[in-house]
């Protein structure tokens, strides 16, 4: 009753979604159109278990005053903020049948200072981190190492005048071994073979994975008896 | 809009401006070390944007496709395009396996959330099948099926041709060696596949050396804004 | 107004006549000759609701006067009735297909040949009825593909469960996982684990979860904390699943609690700021990020270096596999980390699928090769056989859609 | 050996630098050149002069069809390139068509003449020198018909006037006509339907720029296939430096790419720096441990 269920359960529903690709007819086609659906239910569903969690581990650092118990209150409050703005509808023109997120809306204004200024800057630290990890990782220590520093360093200097001077004085005959064309064959060519080779690799790795779970054998998720 | 000209007035304009701006700072504090700060940011991100998207799960997810397609003649004074539609009785499905999930939260019970899960691990699996099947494996081979010389181009321009076919050739086989699991890396076998490793290390040189320009446009996005926002106060 | 309106209408009127008086002095007047042949069918390989129409050009389309513009195609359901247009292609075009359509009523086509002197007679075609269909021919090559797949697998998967002895090259990434944790245990701090950022409907996801099973089988027995920060509800869920089994199977049910898997936010960026605070705060000795990782893979594995862990990391993101590369220790690069549960695990079944993944690499490789030299000897020779036996090679693995 | 014990940690330093260095060079690498407006001139690579040769090399009065493929998303990077091309022809004496694949390209379009076109060639006639033929859908079945038959699909202007009135649309028939192809995409359809559909079957020269993200994929076409290529921020910047040397009256006129490629590269340089600095010390390093072995 507790495996031997969901192994079914998954073996019917994978194998169902596996059929609708070469049978267009219902009751498959219908059930392959709809199954995302369910999926996306059941993930807000599921939503319920993930931010009663939230709540429940920064509550519990308050009332218990763990380090940093302060800033739990911060999450909280900026949880509740959000969550009663949107459910609420707070500040929607059109009433309950309005768009939650439209202009003037409560939510939207809470997105447009809170949300996005925070999730692009946390975005934007890439931009020194690409430096801190070129610096430390792009050292000639094995032939390996080595071609991943001179087609990083290729492309790098591309853009920049440096790029240009570095090759601008080769022969013509040489001409095809610019910083310019050099960084367009690398593009064309080792990039594009090694991105293929990545692409068939990783489809089979998910077809044996997948066809282990349809099949019950790797279970490790559904836990014990 | 004129009902709530508080959240589009100036001020609230300014404020908004105000907000983002701190927080913008308050998160590049982190490059030089954990502070207050950033705690703050920090925390206030999580708890806002966890309930963001539960808000977006439940209006665009939750109202139009569970609720509207169960009753959707109770939807009148949400989603008035929805009440002429029909029952259809197949969303007690979702609407069962969404509850058998919340089982979890009662210790006898649940068990009965491996259900739900073995929905979504066999909806994961029947989908990422058939399409990486398709979209990686089967193209991805087809357009490896390609001629390594072609007739008809200069001297020059065939050998650098035959070349370029000959990397991409060899370094796709060299590569997909290497990730062969079945037999040890030597010999012949070896070499083949590290010539394979090589080919992926430049493709791995390539795209980090060829991102890093769009994560500069980003960090210009943030300057940009920073000096809107600075260069306002003084003027 | 309406003499504007009149004026304008008349200025068009002219420039028209204007334009037809002077390229087509010969012409003007003149319709063009019917298209020919003009079928309606059942589209095939469909889920119905859509008929397919075909038709030979108008001796005028391309040659002849040379003066079809178009095609009207209308449509009835009855032979005799009102008949409306349905579309309008353009000249050079001898297919369309009428989608939207009900399964099972009998439809009526029209076309004629469109210039600028009129159109020409029409010519019918009809009843066709849409219907669904049992089996999508366009995808038979695929369906030929995926059988030799699953048979490889499957086959290989029978060996191991009979016992047989299947061997495994090492693999770099795979035997640092338990130095890793050693040096935490050692150290006394705590592992960190990262299934990626995607749900469980992401395979990687899966994989990651598989992978943390082992990893909390070592932590379980070394007694090491473990801590597994999540971005998705229902990986928490099969995550605590998974972390509860392994504590069980190594005997310290009671080191297990909840709180090691717990959820912080749905949101990408969200989720990375808490990670890192998490890093930089409680200075896990080891680093896991195993499934399917986005942009943040590097802002997680730098803070990560700065506070000196052992970091293995592994994904199938063709675009995140360079930044692991380049700041992880160890990384498990796309297929790999499929390969690593099963390796982890040493159960014979799940090394048997690696076996048959491998068959179906050895395959690939083979219709790779043998593709190619047929391709390139066509190009050389110009052989009108070897031609076509390398395009046969290579439509088998075509996408119709 | 003192001397050598302190030469060694000097370059042990520099291989091991704090990040924080690096952080703020970096942050230094972007603001400085925002704040003072920097715009730098990058010299133009072989794929981007060949595209400027060619309009270079056309003759006065020569036809060039700019199709707009793109829409507001991508604007930051393909909006300098119609801006530059249409400075090109313009100073060139050709002629300018405008069509769009996309519903969305005639706004891009408008917005090319009322920023450039209006203000800056204020000479130049409609209807003589440039038209505005709008958007017809159809994308690669469209260019199939142009081909063959320009006038059948395009029997007006985007404001709906019949194109006999006009002049430079005399003898326009098909594709063929035209002299150059310029193609500003983002997409499907773009620049790789224009090559395979206009461009080899009809043996018109096609060049044209895209975005950053579609670059690669279009690479190999150059050169056989296509003209030249303008590869995101990058290229439209490279081109911009191309007719500033032809014409210097565009030093002092706004370069909406090479003002964005400011920040992009100092900051590159700054990492270039930092990767030479690592290599150098390392391998400074290594020798030392032979030697002392």
């Amino acid at each position: 009753m507790k495996r031997t269920i969901p192994l079914l359960i998954t073996f019917a529903v994978g194998l169902i979604l596996i059929i609708a690709m070469f049978i267009p007819h219902d009751p498959f086609f219908d059930m392959d159109r709809n199954f995302s659906i369910f999926y996306d239910v059941i993930a807000v569903f599921a939503f319920i278990l993930g931010g009663g969690n939230l709540l429940r581990v920064h509550l519990n650092k308050v009332y218990l005053k763990r380090r940093d118990w302060k800033y739990s209150i911060v999450t909280v409050t900026g949880f509740f903020l959000m969550l009663l703005a949107g459910l609420l509808k707070i500040g929607v023109t059109e009433g309950w049948s309005g768009n939650f997120q439209g202009t003037g809306s409560l939510f939207k204004y809470l997105y447009d200072c809170t949300f996005q200024p925070l999730s692009s800057t946390m975005f934007s630290l890439l931009a020194f981190f690409v430096a801190s990890a070129s610096y430390r990782a792009f050292r000639a220590k094995t032939i390996e190492a080595s071609i991943l520093l001179v087609a990083a360093f290729v492309i790098l200097v591309r853009p920049t005048p440096l790029g240009y001077y570095l090759t601008f004085w080769l022969p013509d005959p040489l001409k095809f071994l610019t910083i310019s064309n050099l960084s367009t064959w690398i593009l064309a060519v080792p990039n594009m073979v090694g991105q293929r080779a990545i692409m068939i690799g990783i489809a089979l790795g998910i077809v044996s994975t997948s066809l282990r779970l349809i099949l019950g054998i790797e279970r490790g998720y559904l836990g014990g008896e | 809009m004129e009902a709530q000209p508080i959240l589009t007035s100036p001020f609230a304009a300014s404020l908004g401006m105000w907000i983002g701006g701190l927080l913008t700072l308050m998160i590049l504090s982190f490059l030089y070390r954990d502070n207050p700060f950033y705690k703050f940011a920090e925390h206030l991100f999580v708890g806002i944007s966890a309930a963001y998207w539960m808000v977006v799960g439940f209006w665009t997810t939750l109202i139009p496709n569970l609720i509207a397609r169960l009753w959707p003649s109770h939807m009148g004074g949400i989603l008035p395009s929805a009440t002429a539609n029909k029952p259809e009785l197949m969303y007690v499905i979702p609407l069962i396996f969404g509850l058998l999930m919340l089982a979890r939260l009662s210790p006898k019970a649940s068990w009965l959330s491996r259900w739900a899960m073995a929905f979504v691990i066999g909806f994961a699996a029947g989908t990422n099948f058939t399409r990486y099947l398709q979209s990686d494996f089967v193209s991805q081979i087809h357009s490896s099926i390609a001629p390594i010389y072609s007739p008809g181009m200069s001297v020059m321009g065939t050998i650098g041709n035959v070349f370029s076919n000959l990397v991409i050739f060899a370094g796709l086989l060299g590569a997909l060696i290497y990730f062969y699991f079945s037999k040890e890396h030597k010999g012949v076998f070896g070499r083949t596949a590290r010539f394979g490793i090589w080919v992926l290390m430049a493709a791995f040189g390539a795209t980090f050396g060829y991102t890093v320009m769009a994560r500069i446009s980003l960090l210009t996005g943030r300057m940009d804004f920073l000096i809107k926002w600075i260069g306002g106060i003084f003027t | 107004m309406v003499t504007i309106g009149i004026m304008r209408y008349l200025g068009t009127v002219i420039a028209l006549l204007a334009v037809l008086a002077i390229v087509l002095p010969v012409w003007a007047d003149e319709v063009p000759l019917a298209p020919s042949d003009f079928r309606a069918f059942d589209s095939p390989s469909d889920h119905g609701g859509s008929i397919d129409l075909k038709w030979q050009r108008s001796p005028d389309d391309g040659a002849g006067g040379n003066i079809v513009t178009a095609y009207e195609i209308s449509r009835s359901a009855t032979p005799d009735g009102e008949f409306s247009q349905v579309a309008r292609p353009l000249k050079g075009v001898t297919a369309y297909s009428d989608n939207g359509l009900t399964d099972g009523t009998k439809y009526y086509y029209r076309i004629a040949a469109v210039s600028a002197g009129g159109l020409s007679d029409q010519v019918s075609a009809g009843p066709a009825v849409a219907s669904q269909q049992w089996f999508n021919k366009k995808r038979a090559n695929l369906l030929v593909v995926a059988c030799i797949l699953v048979f490889a697998i499957a086959y290989y998967i029978y060996l191991g469960a009979k016992g047989r002895d299947l061997h495994i090259r090492r693999i770099a990434g795979l035997e640092a996982v338990g130095e890793a944790v050693g040096r935490a245990t050692e150290m006394g701090r705590p592992v960190l684990f990262i299934p990626g950022i995607q749900d469980m409907d992401n395979v990687q996801t899966v994989a990651g979860i598989t992978i943390l099973g082992e990893i909390a089988k070592m932590t379980a027995q070394y007694e090491t904390r473990l801590e597994v920060p999540v971005s998705r509800s229902i990986v928490m869920s099969t995550g605590r699943e998974t972390v509860r089994q392994a504590y069980l199977e190594a005997g310290r049910p009671d080191l297990y609690s909840d709180d090691m898997v717990h959820y912080i936010t749905d949101e990408q960026f969200g989720y990375v700021a808490a990670v890192d605070g998490i890093m930089v705060r409680e200075r896990p000795a080891a680093c896991f990020y195993l499934g399917a990782f986005f942009a943040e893979s590097l802002i997680l594995a730098e803070t990560g270096s700065s506070i000196g862990a052992i970091q293995v990391a592994g994904t199938a993101m063709p675009t995140q596999i360079p930044f692991f590369v380049a700041a992880c220790d160890y990384t498990l690069i796309g297929e790999e980390l499929f390969a690593a549960s099963a390796y982890l695990s040493k159960d014979k079944k799940m090394l048997g699928s690696i076996k048959g993944q491998d068959a179906g690499k050895a395959v690939a490789m083979v219709f790779i090769i043998v593709g190619v030299v047929l391709v390139t000897l066509a190009a050389i020779s110009g052989n009108h056989a070897v031609s076509r036996a390398g395009e046969w090679i290579k439509n088998l693995f075509a996408l119709r859609m | 050996m003192a001397d050598e014990q302190v030469k060694l940690t000097l370059v042990e330093k520099l291989g091991r630098v704090d990040r924080r260095i690096i952080f703020l060079l970096m942050g230094v690498a972007v603001l400085i050149p925002l704040l003072i407006h920097y715009t730098t001139t990058i010299p133009a690579s072989l794929i981007v002069q060949d595209l400027f040769d060619k309009v270079e090399s056309l003759p006065p009065g020569s036809k060039v069809l700019i199709s707009f493929d793109y829409g507001p998303a991508t604007e930051p990077e393909n909006q300098p390139m119609a801006t530059s091309i249409t400075r090109h022809c313009f100073e060139k004496g050709l002629r300018i068509y405008m069509i769009s694949l996309w519903a969305t390209g005639p706004r891009q379009a408008t917005e090319l003449i009322d920023g450039i076109i209006t203000p800056e060639f204020p000479g130049k006639v409609y209807g003589i020198d440039w038209i505005d033929l709008g958007f017809k859908a159809g994308g690669q079945g469209l260019i199939n018909t142009l081909l063959s038959d320009f006038t059948a699909m395009y029997t007006t202007d985007v404001n709906g006037r019949a194109i006999a009135e006009f002049p430079m649309m005399a003898g326009i028939k098909s594709l063929r006509a035209f002299d150059l192809i310029y193609c500003v995409g983002s997409g499907q359809p773009g620049n790789k339907e224009w090559i395979q559909f206009a461009g080899d079957p009809g043996r018109i020269p096609v060049g044209g720029g895209t975005t950053a993200v579609m670059a690669p994929q279009l690479y190999p076409y150059y050169p056989k296939q296509t003209v030249g290529l303008l590869g995101g921020l990058q290229g439209a910047a490279e081109y911009e430096a191309a007719l500033m040397v032809k014409y210097p009256k565009y030093k002092t006129m706004s370069r909406v790419a090479s003002e964005k490629m400011g920040p992009q590269v100092s900051a590159h340089l700054v990492i270039a720096a930092f990767i030479i600095l690592g290599n150098v010390t390392y391998l400074v390093e290594r020798r030392r441990q032979k030697k002392r072995q």
